[in-house]
């Protein structure tokens, strides 16, 4: 009994969902909608565990063919599923916790719609939700690179509607395009790597004549290795876009930008990792090109360290988070750039756990204030003042918060668990997922061992910090005294995300290699072998961790941050907290370096070269004007300029003036005439002297 | 140099000359004087060319009448002394230069490049006399005669058109 | 009578019908809306049918009508029409997007309704000539024709500078199109005939006359397209051009301009197409980069959907000189997908200026809140339009980026891959602009008060952009039936440039 | 001795017809005055009509008559077909007008049959003088035509100008012939291509003439830098007069010309082509160029008429190409008649909307037309897209096979140039249509029955003589000259 | 005898004061004299040329032109006549209302 007929229905469900939302959303009303769109989101999971089920029957990859798509001559590229390990991984990873992300935000967002002031933006956030699933499903499941293009774009669309959802605020609330830049800026950033990706895959079809994978990979080892080398090189900026890489990486902070759930679906669990997804995918490739494999763990290693440092200087508590996603994607990238394609994918799956519980818990925190700060009671509506810019609350600012585990204990207990794994304690399921890569890292290329170990040192200060911050200490604000305790359907999935995240490390524990053996099937012997435990790697990450942790309390734990004071390591740092805060100024150098030339040059293309000089110039000075100068000149040689007007005077009889420009006045009869006779004698020239 | 060349050039220098006159004279009464000269001194040459009737016909159509009604048509619009004394700006130099190039350009076809017979035999006594003429004026060019008899018909409608003064009612 | 009612005759004619009705209607406005809306639709029906009868299977020209015409001293003129695989899905989009272009006119135009149908009906005719017509006297007639009825849309009916952008895109057209009449003249008077098939198969021009010939024609088509630098008269025709005169003009006459290359160029001279390949493929990469990059500031929305024309249409001539079947199918479905989706834009843009007699970007923003629907179905347009996969636009650009990637226009001394890499970041600057626009005007907060009472979409509105949307999702997700209509077609096409190879130019 | 024969009669049929009918109208207008006002109109279409019956029975029949002098042929019968039906354009288009500008004289009607009669003897000259005085036999009546009006001053300057400088023009062509008869002994046509052919003593006198006489018709036909005096007299003339001298001095010219370079002068066509380039070049870029800056419509089509002599004289250029002559000589009559139909039509509407005093001609004052009168500016918008040469006009048909016929003499030159020139012209004339269409005006019109007859004819004709110009060109390729 | 081309170059001179004349003057009537002189350039050079061939055709065409002449010289002294009345002026270079 195998269920791989039914793979299509992870997107047809999620697409069923939206359509229904979008036909009758408005009728079903909140509870409805939400509903509709669980069960979308369900729906999807069943199936994927149907899948899992099937395949550890048949682990061999399943290729259920659905419907013709693009087909010119060798260009073949069916809709067709690819169901095998690795996939099923990934599908099971985003629609189990994209189900859990649902049920939270079907809690959620009530309360969120009601603060922005625009309670029927409730469905429209599930029907993108479910727009999600279904994009990110296409991308796992594709069978060609073609089809996990369109969910790869497809993702990005859904990240930018997302991130722009409330498209007419800033994100601490006030009106503004703020959100909308963000939004833009994620998709352009994605679209500048969706292009390294597009030009993989024309390289690809050039020289293997397909775009399916199975295809592509059998022929792969017939190919020049420099040709490979550069399809790799390619691929890596689309991961580099997706999976929020350097140089790319800046979109993925101001996506926080959207609704929290969103961040935790999306900017964390699984669209970012997409590209970790990609890598392992094209194993086969990257295995041919070392130097690309090089390439890709040095990016990923630069990012870890480089996003962590960031992460310490932010205090919007899910902009510490989302340069911590940075961070841990940078983790599983150098994983499968070492050739670790199962140890990333182990992180992915255990990331996905700990990252969405951490930022629904952050979202949790976020509600907890704005209710306190403007209470809503039931589904009573009340108007709030839209704030102003800058003197904004601003519900997700850490130094306003302090003391919350008092008001909200579960929250805080799972957020600990999430942080606790992130920092990579054991027995929690971050430890185990960090440290083989950590195992393999030091295997292969001590340099990227180096950096990821620092990465993960100031990954544990961070959220030492950012924890000490939100939960320890004395309240900072009204609000934070005050704050709400989520309701039941916001903290059931994150009390399961909990455990996943304490659990998580079961599914690849040491010695047992569930993960590996599963994907074995997919990857092969040679990509998915077994890394053992490496005991030294583990009490240097952990001792490490603890170190970071007991540096955040000395600094934010001993002496809880008071409100409004400086935050202790601006003195510690000094200037370099200040560049920390502020990013490393990528962004405006970004906007030195590319926006606004652009924009210049745009302006000037348009402005000066195409319509003054190409439009006005050329065609209406150059030609029209000339054409119409040389007419009149023509026809009035003699009436040209200010003698123009003086010569219609003529024309009416004024004899004083006639005789004073008689000069002018020449006979035109006999100007004609002359003209005859000018014809005439040059003709003649040239049939006397020249012919 | 024989006499029919001294007879030539005698009169070709008073033709010249009396075209001449007739461009430069101030009094338009005078150029049509110094025209009738000239057509004089060219029926002279028609003549010397053995062209009797279109000689006499040169006087009497050309000399005679057609001059005559030119003086009288100078005379009855008081048009003689008229407008001479102007400039007449870059017209005039430019004229007079393109003249040159053409006479410059015609002593060169005539006597350069396209030299023609140089003698002429002598012709029978009959040739061109008003007989022969008017034979041919009537078999080979009947169909030019009689156009331009049409043609001078056309003309008096035309000079009736023009004169006549139009209807009252305008 | 039999051969008016031959099927391509009816369908270029039928719409004549139409004409006649409306000049014996006086005054009437809204019925002559009726009569020219009823007949394009008819005329759509008839188009159906012809689909019906066409064989997809058939790489030839097939239902061809091939009459006699004009016979003296030595003169072979015929009258020939026949549709195949090249022209039949623009004959289809011409059929489909009169009707809703027509729809587009119900509330916009109302000064001398009657004519401006009565002009719309005769563009029709012009074009679907263009499409169907197989003899180049034939075809020149129907080409120049079709400038005349536009010419007066576009200054009758047009915005404050009509006249000027009327002028212009008569003479700038008109400009091209005479120095293909001569190489028309010269193909009838040395090879005997103006029937394109003989042509084809007469062929044994000499290859530098060839070259000269294939400059004569491209001269046309290159200004129609419009291809960079001969784009000066497009921005202003399609600014001051009435709504439904932009969706056609953008929508159906562009593509006369990349149809003329492959019917023509491709098909006459094979030789010189190969050669000259690498030439056009810099010049669609310089105006879709171009384009794109010029788009961008532009404040008026209407021009930058304009400029974004030169961008697309760059693929189009891109793949077309890709010289294979990939880029060929693609280019032609790119002339359908972008005649869909620039048209939906222009129709949305009509939508706004309806409402608000500008079309400032600066003027508007956060029309997201005020019309949801509107909004969400420009999105998808815009998306379309920037090559979202499962949306239409990717299929074609995709196609033709990979058959460009190492197609006919990479041969020669500039034999690289850079043609599609540098064509596919125009992709990224498609989304540039795109997404600026989107922003400008529905993003953000609602900032000016003449917004806030804005009506979202009439039903009539909807039914004019839902057929679009339909064909955008189904292009973009099922593309099979399309590129199985093309397919034969292009593999015959494409066979013939097999045996060429590539010469330096002379 | 026989004078003439029979035959000969026969052969000249037309002409002789056609001046003896003309002497009679003019009976008719001496004897019975206040009727020949009412019926001279239609008594001089029916002799146009007649003339063109006698004409077109011609055909396929060619001989000479008048001991040579006379050459009845396809050529000259198309020929007098054409002036007949721009006689009776100009007819159809007059006789309102005249009423209307108080100009209804009988002599009128007279004078242009006379200069119809010259026309046609232009067409049928086998004989250098007989050239000679048909040129004369056509201009003289137009020289009182175009001072029709006097004392309207505008009409006498026009009508002293085109004639002190017509018979400027006509003194070179005398001269021109003279060199040609000493060049050649003869100044029959068929005469001097023989004395050509067995060798001249002094060929360049032949050329000299015949490019002398090239310079005499060139003025007729308003070729540059010959056309100076063309914008003057049309604007003067009453603009019946204008229309009238716009065709039929044209087909009289070119006929001539066609007439004289094909039968007598294919020796010299190496030397002389150069000088027929260049006058074509400067024709065509000239006169489009001339009226790109008028404002008045009159006188734009005036330098639009000397445009389409250049247009035309494309066509002269090829002369000396064997291959190409016959398709040369019935491209261009083809245009001819293209050209009469267009100009003719647009001539009509100016005449509907010129007012007293020559108002009413300015291009603003058209604004609006396309809405105040929507047939009208509709005809007009066809003549101006006929003469730009857009499908479906009879225009395209003309330029099509002239086009065709300079390159099939390989002149690809001068087939870019007519191109460019062509499309120059569309400026002017897409600028009239704008004004008609896209200004706002409230014009007046007179409408009358005749004039709205022949414009709506005209504009109707060559849209539907489109379609049909296979017929009609077969016809123009009938037309072949009479070669000895 | 004198040789045809003498007859020739006096013709052309002639011609060339006439239309000289053309050009210069401004009174109307000598330009039309002017005119004339041209023509009976164009006579002179016939008649030589016919007695050069012994031919009488030269002449015959001569009488023509005379006859021609003498209608222009109607119809032309008639327009000067009218356009006097007019303007009461013979000057072509007041004949210049219409230009352009």
């Amino acid at each position: 009994m195998n269920y791989f007929d039914l793979v299509p229905w992870i997107v047809f469900l999620p697409v069923l969902g939206l359509l229904l939302n979008i036909l009758i959303g408005k009728r079903l009303g909140e509870r409805g909608s939400s509903l509709v769109a669980f069960l979308a989101s369900g729906g999807a999971f069943v199936v994927s565990v149907l899948q899992w089920l099937s395949l550890s029957a048949h682990p061999e990859a399943h290729i259920v063919k659905f419907a013709e798509w693009i087909n010119i001559g060798a260009l073949q590229v069916p809709w067709a599923f690819r169901v095998d390990t690795l996939s099923v991984t990934m599908m099971l990873v985003v629609s189990g916790v994209g189900t859990l992300i649902h049920i939270y935000a079907a809690g959620y967002m009530h309360y969120d719609v009601r603060y922005k002031g625009d309670p029927a933006a409730y469905q429209r956030f599930f029907i993108y939700l479910n727009l999600f699933i279904a994009a990110m499903m296409i991308l796992v499941s594709g069978d060609s690179y073609l089809m996990l293009f369109v969910g790869w774009e497809g993702v990005g669309l859904c990240s930018f509607l997302l991130i722009g959802f409330w498209f007419n605020k800033n994100p601490d609330g006030s009106s503004g395009m703020e959100n909308s830049n963000a939004a833009k800026k994620a998709f352009i950033a994605n679209r500048v790597g969706d292009l390294g990706l597009l030009l993989a895959m024309f390289a690809i079809f050039t020289l293997m004549g397909s775009l399916s994978f199975d295809t592509v990979f059998a022929r792969a080892e017939f190919i020049n290795p420099s040709y490979i080398l550069a399809i790799t090189l390619f691929m890596l900026i689309g991961v580099a876009g997706k999976s929020a890489q350097l140089p790319l990486y800046v979109w993925l902070p101001d996506a926080m930008a959207g609704p929290t759930p969103v961040s935790a679906l999306i900017h964390a669990a699984t669209m970012v990792t997409a590209g970790v997804y990609l890598v392992a995918r094209s194993a086969p490739l990257y295995s041919l090109a070392p130097a690309a494999q090089t390439t890709v763990a040095v990016v990923g290693a630069l990012t870890a360290l480089f996003a962590a440092t960031i992460a310490v200087g932010q205090n919007d508590i899910k902009k510490v988070l989302a340069y911590s996603t940075i961070s841990q994607l940078g983790f599983m990238v150098a994983a499968v750039g070492l050739g670790a394609f199962v140890a990333g994918m182990f992180h992915l799956v255990t990331h996905a756990f700990f990252k969405a519980l951490l930022f629904l818990g952050s979202g949790s925190v976020i509600l907890a204030l704005e209710r306190a700060h403007h209470p809503i009671d039931g589904d009573h509506e009340q108007h709030h003042e839209e704030p102003k810019k800058g003197h904004a609350f601003d519900p997700q600012d850490m130094r306003i918060m302090g003391g919350l585990r008092k008001v909200i204990p579960t929250t805080y207990r799972v957020y600990l668990i999430g942080a606790l794994a992130l920092a990579g304690l054991p027995p929690l399921a971050g430890f185990f997922s960090k440290d083989e890569i950590l195992t393999d890292a030091l295997h292969a290329n001590p340099l990227v061992y180096a950096l990821l170990t620092a990465a993960a040192f100031l990954t544990a200060f961070y959220m030492g910090r950012q924890v000490l911050l939100v939960f320890f200490g004395e309240p900072r604000s009204h609000a934070a005294e005050e704050a709400v305790e989520s309701p039941p359907i916001m903290t059931w999935p994150l009390i399961v995300l909990a455990g996943l995240s304490i659990l998580g490390g079961l599914i690849n524990f040491p010695g047992l290699h569930g993960l590996t053996n599963w994907l074995e099937h997919t990857l092969g012997h040679e990509f998915a072998h077994a890394t053992e435990f490496n005991l030294t790697v583990a009490l240097t990450s952990t001792l490490l961790a603890l170190l970071a942790i007991y540096l955040a309390w000395t600094l934010y734990g001993r002496e809880p941050l008071k409100a409004k004071a400086a935050d202790p390591l601006a003195k510690r740092l000094g200037s370099l907290f200040t560049a920390l805060q502020n990013k490393w100024w990528v962004d405006e150098f970004y906007g030195w370096l590319i926006i606004r030339p652009y924009q210049r040059f745009a302006a000037f293309l348009a402005d000066v070269v195409d319509w003054r000089f190409w439009h006005d110039w050329v065609h209406d000075s150059l030609i029209a004007r000339g054409f119409r100068g040389l007419a009149v000149f023509l026809a009035n040689p003699v009436d040209l300029g200010v003698i123009d007007g003086l010569a219609n005077g003529l024309a009416t009889g004024a004899r004083g003036l006639a005789s004073s420009l008689s000069i002018l006045q020449t006979g035109y009869v006999r100007n004609y005439a002359l003209m005859v006779f000018f014809g005439v004698v040059s003709m003649l020239a040239y049939l006397i002297f020249f012919s | 140099m024989t006499a029919d060349l001294i007879l030539f050039f005698g009169l070709a220098a008073v033709a010249i000359g009396a075209a001449l006159g007739m461009l430069l004279s101030k009094n338009a009464v005078y150029s049509a004087l110094f025209l009738i000269l000239n057509f004089a001194t060219v029926a002279v040459f028609f003549l010397l060319l053995g062209a009797p009737f279109i000689a006499m016909a040169q006087v009497a159509v050309y000399a005679g009448a057609i001059m005559v009604l030119f003086l009288f048509v100078i005379m009855l619009l008081g048009a003689e002394q008229l407008l001479t004394s102007h400039k007449s700006g870059w017209q005039r130099p430019i004229a007079i230069l393109l003249t040159l190039v053409l006479l410059v350009e015609s002593i060169y076809l005539i006597f350069g490049r396209g030299r023609l017979l140089s003698q002429v035999a002598p012709v029978a006594s009959d040739y061109a006399s008003p007989e022969a003429i008017g034979e041919l004026l009537f078999s080979r060019y009947l169909l030019p005669f009689e156009v331009t008899s049409i043609l001078l018909l056309v003309a008096m409608v035309g000079v009736i058109v023009l004169i006549k003064k139009p209807k009252a009612n305008n | 009578m039999d051969f008016l009612l031959q099927p391509l005759n009816l369908v270029i004619f039928f719409p004549l019908l139409g004409v006649l009705a409306l000049l014996f209607l006086k005054e009437r406005e809204s019925l002559a809306r009726w009569v020219s809306l009823i007949t394009a639709l008819i005329t759509f029906g008839i188009s159906l049918w012809v689909l019906g009868l066409f064989d997809a299977a058939n790489p030839d020209l097939q239902l061809t009508v091939v009459r006699d015409w004009i016979q003296v001293a030595g003169w072979n003129i015929r009258y020939a029409v026949g549709v195949d695989g090249l022209s039949i899905l623009l004959v289809l989009l011409t059929t489909f997007l009169t009707p809703i272009a027509i729809l587009s006119t119900w509330r916009a135009v109302e000064d001398r309704v009657r004519d401006f149908q009565l002009f719309f009906l005769l563009l029709e005719v012009g074009m679907l000539g263009v499409f169907l017509a197989q003899e180049l006297f034939l075809f020149y007639i129907f080409w120049e024709f079709t400038l005349v009825p536009m010419y007066f849309l576009i200054g009758i009916w047009g915005g404050p500078k009509r006249m000027y952008a009327a002028i212009k895109f008569f003479l700038y057209t008109m400009a091209g199109s005479i120095l293909m009449l001569l190489a028309i003249l010269w193909l009838g008077i040395n090879q005997g005939s103006f029937y394109l098939p003989d042509l084809i198969a007469i062929g044994g021009i000499p290859a530098d006359i060839q070259y000269w010939l294939f400059i004569a024609f491209a001269a046309a088509f290159a200004i129609k397209v419009p291809m960079w630098p001969l784009h000066s008269w497009l921005p202003d025709a399609h600014v001051q051009a009435p709504t439904a005169g932009s969706v056609i003009l953008a929508g159906v006459l562009l593509k006369m301009g990349t149809y003329g290359f492959l019917r023509f160029n491709l098909q006459l001279f094979p030789q010189t197409s190969v050669q000259l390949a690498p030439v056009m493929g810099v010049l669609a990469v310089i105006g879709i980069i171009y384009g794109a990059i010029v788009s961008y500031p532009q404040s008026d929305v209407k021009k930058l959907v304009a400029y974004s024309s030169i961008s697309h249409l760059g693929f189009v001539v891109l793949g077309l000189f890709a010289l294979n079947q990939q880029g060929i199918s693609g280019a032609i479905l790119q002339m359908v997908n972008h005649g869909i989706s620039t048209g939906a834009l222009f129709l949305i843009v009509g939508f706004i200026y309806e409402r608000r007699h500008t079309r400032e970007m600066d003027e508007f923003g956060g029309l997201w809140k005020v019309m949801p629907v509107y909004a969400v179905l420009t999105l998808i347009v815009a998306l379309s339009s920037m090559g979202l996969p499962g949306l239409n636009g990717f299929v074609g650009e995709f196609t033709i980026l990979l058959g460009a990637w190492g197609g006919g226009v990479a041969n020669g001394p500039y034999g690289s891959y850079l043609f599609a890499g540098l064509a596919a970041v125009g992709v990224i600057l498609a989304a540039v602009y795109m997404l600026f626009m989107f922003q400008k005007l529905f993003l953000g907060p609602v900032t000016n008060k003449k917004n806030e009472g804005l009506k979202d979409l009439s039903a009539r509105e909807l039914a004019i952009l839902i057929p679009l949307l339909v064909l955008i999702f189904w292009i973009g997700l099922y593309p099979q039936p399309f590129f199985a209509l093309i397919g034969p077609a292009v593999a015959k096409l494409t066979a013939s440039f097999s045996g060429i190879a590539y010469l330096p130019i002379p | 001795m026989e004078f003439f024969n029979s035959a000969d009669l026969l052969h000249a049929l037309p002409l002789i017809f056609l001046m003896s009918w003309a002497t009679i109208l003019l009976l008719v207008a001496a004897f019975a005055r206040a009727a020949s006002e009412r019926i001279m109109p239609a008594l001089a279409a029916a002799g146009l009509l007649l003339t063109g019956y006698f004409a077109a029975r011609q055909f396929g029949n060619p001989a000479s008559a008048f001991n040579g002098m006379f050459a009845a042929d396809g050529f000259s019968a198309f020929i007098t077909l054409l002036l007949v039906l721009s006689g009776l354009l100009a007819i159809a288009l007059s006789s309102d007008y005249l009423k209307r500008m108080s100009l209804n004289r009988p002599e009128y009607y007279v004078l242009m049959l006379f200069s119809i009669t010259g026309m046609m003897l232009m067409a049928s000259a086998a004989d250098l003088i007989v050239v000679f005085l048909a040129l004369e036999l056509l201009s003289i009546p137009l020289y009182v035509l175009a001072a029709f009006a006097q004392p309207e001053p505008r009409s006498e300057e026009a009508g002293l100008k085109y004639f002190l400088l017509g018979a400027f023009a006509s003194g070179f062509l005398l001269f021109g012939i003279a060199l040609v008869y000493g060049a050649t002994a003869t100044t029959s046509l068929t005469g001097i291509f023989i004395a050509a052919q067995s060798g001249l003593e002094q060929p360049l006198y032949l050329l000299i003439g015949a490019a002398l006489i090239l310079v005499g018709l060139a003025f007729k036909v308003a070729a540059v830098p010959f056309h100076m005096w063309t914008p003057d007299v049309y604007e003067g003339s009453p603009t019946s007069v204008t229309a009238f001298m716009a065709a039929g001095a044209k087909i009289g010219g070119f006929a001539a010309l066609i007439r004289i370079f094909i039968v007598a002068l294919p020796s010299i066509s190496e030397q002389i082509v150069p000088v027929l380039w260049a006058l074509t070049a400067l024709t065509l870029i000239g006169g489009n160029l001339l009226a790109i800056a008028q404002n008045n419509v009159k006188r734009m089509l005036a330098y639009s008429s000397i445009s389409h002599a250049g247009f035309l004289l494309m066509a002269l250029v090829v002369y000396g190409q064997d291959a190409a002559r016959f398709d040369v000589v019935a491209s261009a009559l083809f245009y001819l008649l293209a050209f009469i139909i267009t100009s003719s039509g647009s001539w009509g509407v100016v005449i509907a909307l010129e007012k007293q005093a020559g108002k009413g001609l300015e291009f603003s004052d058209y604004a609006g037309l396309g809405r105040t009168q929507p047939v009208l500016a509709l005809a007009m918008a066809v003549f101006m897209l006929s003469f730009t040469g857009v499908p479906p006009t009879l225009g395209f048909a003309g330029k099509f096979y002239l086009f065709r016929a300079v390159l099939e003499g390989e002149y690809v030159g001068l087939a870019i140039l007519g191109m460019l020139a062509s499309l120059i012209s569309a400026y002017y004339y897409l600028r009239l249509i704008v004004v008609m269409y896209m200004q706002t005006g409230n014009p007046k019109i007179h409408s009358e029955r005749w004039l709205n007859l022949t414009t709506v004819g005209a504009a109707i004709g060559v849209v539907v003589l489109f379609f049909a110009s296979e017929p009609l060109f077969d016809l123009a390729a009938l037309a072949l000259l009479h070669v000895n | 005898m004198v040789p045809v081309s003498y007859y020739l170059a006096l013709a052309a001179i002639l011609f060339a004061l006439g239309a000289l004349g053309v050009l210069i003057r401004r009174n109307a009537i000598i330009i039309f004299m002017s005119i004339e002189l041209m023509l009976n350039a164009a006579n002179l050079l016939f008649v030589a040329f016919a007695r050069s061939f012994e031919s009488l055709d030269g002449q015959i065409y001569v009488f023509f032109v005379i006859a021609v002449a003498a209608a222009e010289v109607a119809v032309g002294l008639a327009l000067i006549v009218t356009i006097f009345r007019t303007k009461h002026s013979i000057d072509i270079d007041e004949l210049s209302s219409m230009k352009g």
